[in-house]
């Protein structure tokens, strides 16, 4: 039976439910729109759920900076949520454009001490979300050893090295940006828009998709995908 | 002192690429490392890892074919066309940078101690600053290159014996690559291994706190 | 007692498969549980997962177009056929299975205590057994359906107090389709759900050591 | 540079310095020979290399049980290496034959007491692998709990659960066998033959791949390959 189907017919129906209070992992590397789910973003942000928690690499640098994003485009990131004061905490590595100089919406809130913070270095936050992920919850590792970021973290030596805890991160909902999908949520991701897209997609309770192109079940190849089937539970064609 | 000659940025990237040897794999931080690639005797291969998810990736993409889909970790967009480039996920990347198989990273500092602890990711002026992958290179590049200049635009000392800023890593910096001298950090200790000409060993020291120890060789800063 | 019928081998995954759902993840251990597929309503759609690294593989390959580059986890050859198949490495197979993603796990047993613990990777007998991926399993699918004959082929009991055999997961089996009834353990006790016509509560609890709690909507078992 | 290669001539040449003593792992999923370095665990008994210590995950049960290989076929397995007196312990989750009549090398050994056996559950296996890779000294898994494979092993509750720690795995030499390799090593294994080769690539300090086909360097669509080039150190043709 492969008519199957996950899809959803608008961005709306896919992200509806979403309540408030949800922790949402959201993609997007942040240097520049590759990968970032903008059309269910710009869908949270209609639905208006309150309280969020978004876990991503940056708090959204891309629009205040221009980094990553060509002349006159329109590209959005979650600082229109943040705008809306739908977010109460950010979870990320990068939370700030690198210039003091260019405040993005993010750190106008987070100055006013009206959105949280949780700082977490890059390689730390990948593998705490495929550990929540992969049934791993907590790992040690030596990124942040002796770091300010390690006050209040258990260490431990191992060999001689020292490391410290973390813990997994998981989630309600993560918003994903694929290139490919079909019909069962097999995706292919293009160049470095996989980047957090394919952890995420394992981590979160309901996984939601917007791919730029929706093919049929089995027209990939099973040695071509990224992120198989089993992860997603709702997809949406993606527009301009 | 000031007003003596020092290297420019492309002139300490290019010192840098003569600790960049045949085979190896490196990723380049954002500022001076991104000069580089272009100083690299083409004699070498050398595979770029960039934390957003691509290795051996090649030039920069010409303005025609730039794609949002193909970037380095400060934004940049790549070229399609290197042979034998990967790309992978977060994960993926970030256990190469953790798992030790970057054999050299070369970043920015704020601070550097006598110690080889590195601070690059916060300034106290400021409420929060970005990690991104710097902690994650600095303790997992198995050689980790400073490029900067010796001094900051407002003459602060650089090189200290504690850092004031937080710190990015623990005893991490191997050598450190400025517009005036080289310097590796040995036993925690500041070695001083080259010095630019016209420069003398105390006008060095006259800008780097902890005591510098001299090379028995030192040299000339050779480009 | 022994002289009455019993469910067949197929009849036995016939009614396990009424356990599976439109849409859900399904791992088929060795033994009866591989005998699941040719039973499910063709309405049903099931993505079946293996260890040795595919998702949503479908029949078993015909005999021509063997491959052994594609097998399931007991070494049969599967077709390259079906839409919508992926492959990956284990360390994602398993990720899949230790992180919660897959609905149903059908495994054997050996022996099933009455607080759902599972022995089926090693007898006294040997040295060594095999666990493979069982115990992943165990602990890692949302249900643990075991599928095997209520007795084994000595007439030693398999459902029991306490497993004397070493298990493969602490209170993890939820539901136990044997020849002769269906069971569930429910706040560490086995309860009598189904039974095969023919046989008798009694007939069922002399095969079974610990006390059956009696389904107040005990059935007949449904194929 | 696109000339760079790490293509070895021969098997011999890419193997002959593994010294006695080494840790190796060797994939094979071992329910048949997919993915089995064939070519390089001939070779390995070739140069005799003795006390070694194995990591897979079987303990050779291919060529005693025809399990997954086809009639008449020539293919083996570490077996032989243990036939020849090489091996001083196995690392693996499927040590024996599923059915005790039938004994494997490796079982005849291990009941003569001439082998040692680390018995590891297979998610962690492949997980203690990852780890070794991706630089992480040691996990939390719910895998194992109250079994006898607990004993001795440190034990947490996190969030209500019982979980055990376990210690990456890394080893000397990795053995792999891929489906295509180009120049520089980036990989693309066939259907399940990825399994834990894809795995150990990144787990040993040298990783030596044996390819059923060699392309050049930028012949491999950059989405297509599932081991990038910074695991491989040497690459060799495989040969029937």
């Amino acid at each position: 039976m492969t008519n199957y189907s996950k899809i959803y017919k608008s961005t709306h129906e896919a992200i509806k439910d979403i309540p408030d209070n949800s922790s949402i992992m959201i993609d997007g590397f942040g240097a520049g729109p590759g990968g970032t789910p903008q059309n269910l973003i710009k869908g949270l942000k209609k639905i208006g759920s309150k309280n969020l928690i978004i876990i991503g690499n940056t708090a959204g640098i891309t629009m205040a900076t221009g980094i990553g994003i060509k002349e006159g485009s329109k590209d959005i990131d979650i600082s229109i949520l943040i705008d809306n004061n739908q977010v109460k905490k950010i979870i990320a590595s990068y939370p700030v454009a690198p210039s003091p100089s260019i405040l993005t919406s993010f750190e106008k809130a987070f100055n006013k001490n009206e959105i949280e913070l949780e700082l977490v270095p890059q390689g730390t936050l990948a593998e705490r979300i495929r550990a929540g992920g992969a049934g791993i919850p907590a790992f040690y590792t030596p990124t942040g050893v002796k770091t300010e970021l390690a006050n209040n973290k258990e260490s431990r030596i191992i060999n001689n090295k020292e490391y410290i805890l973390e813990y997994a991160l998981k989630a309600d909902y993560a918003l994903l940006k694929s290139h490919k999908s079909d019909k069962i949520g097999n995706l292919i991701y293009k160049g470095t828009s996989r980047n957090f897209n394919a952890v995420m997609a394992s981590a979160a309770n309901i996984t939601i998709v917007e791919s730029e192109i929706i093919l049929e079940t089995g027209e990939i190849d099973p040695h071509h995908i990224h992120t198989p089937a089993i992860y997603i539970n709702r997809i949406v064609k993606s527009y301009e | 002192m000031n007003n003596k000659n020092k290297l420019s940025r492309e002139a300490i990237a290019m010192r840098v690429t003569k600790e960049l040897h045949n085979g190896n794999v490196v990723n380049l931080g954002i500022g001076i490392p991104t000069l580089c690639p272009q100083f690299i005797d083409p004699d070498k291969f050398i595979m770029y890892h960039s934390e957003s998810g691509v290795l051996n990736y090649g030039e920069m993409a010409s303005e025609r074919r730039e794609d949002t889909n193909l970037i380095n970790a400060g934004g940049q967009y790549l070229s399609w066309d290197n042979p034998g480039m990967s790309v992978f996920d977060s994960a993926e990347s970030f256990a190469m940078i953790r798992g030790g198989h970057i054999d050299v990273a070369v970043l920015g500092a704020y601070q550097i101690s006598t110690q080889g602890n590195l601070a690059n990711w916060k300034l106290t002026n400021r409420k929060s600053g970005n990690i991104g992958g710097a902690m994650d290179l600095a303790i997992g590049a198995k050689k980790l290159i400073i490029a900067m200049e010796h001094i900051d635009k407002k003459g602060n000392i650089k090189l200290v014996n504690k850092c004031s800023l937080p710190i990015t890593g623990s005893k991490c910096v191997n050598t450190i690559v400025t517009d005036i001298a080289v310097i590796e950090i040995i036993n925690e200790c500041m070695v001083l291994k080259e010095i630019l000409p016209g420069w003398g060993i105390q006008d060095v020291q006259e800008i780097t706190e902890p005591k510098l120890i001299i090379d028995k060789n030192l040299k000339e800063i050779q480009l």
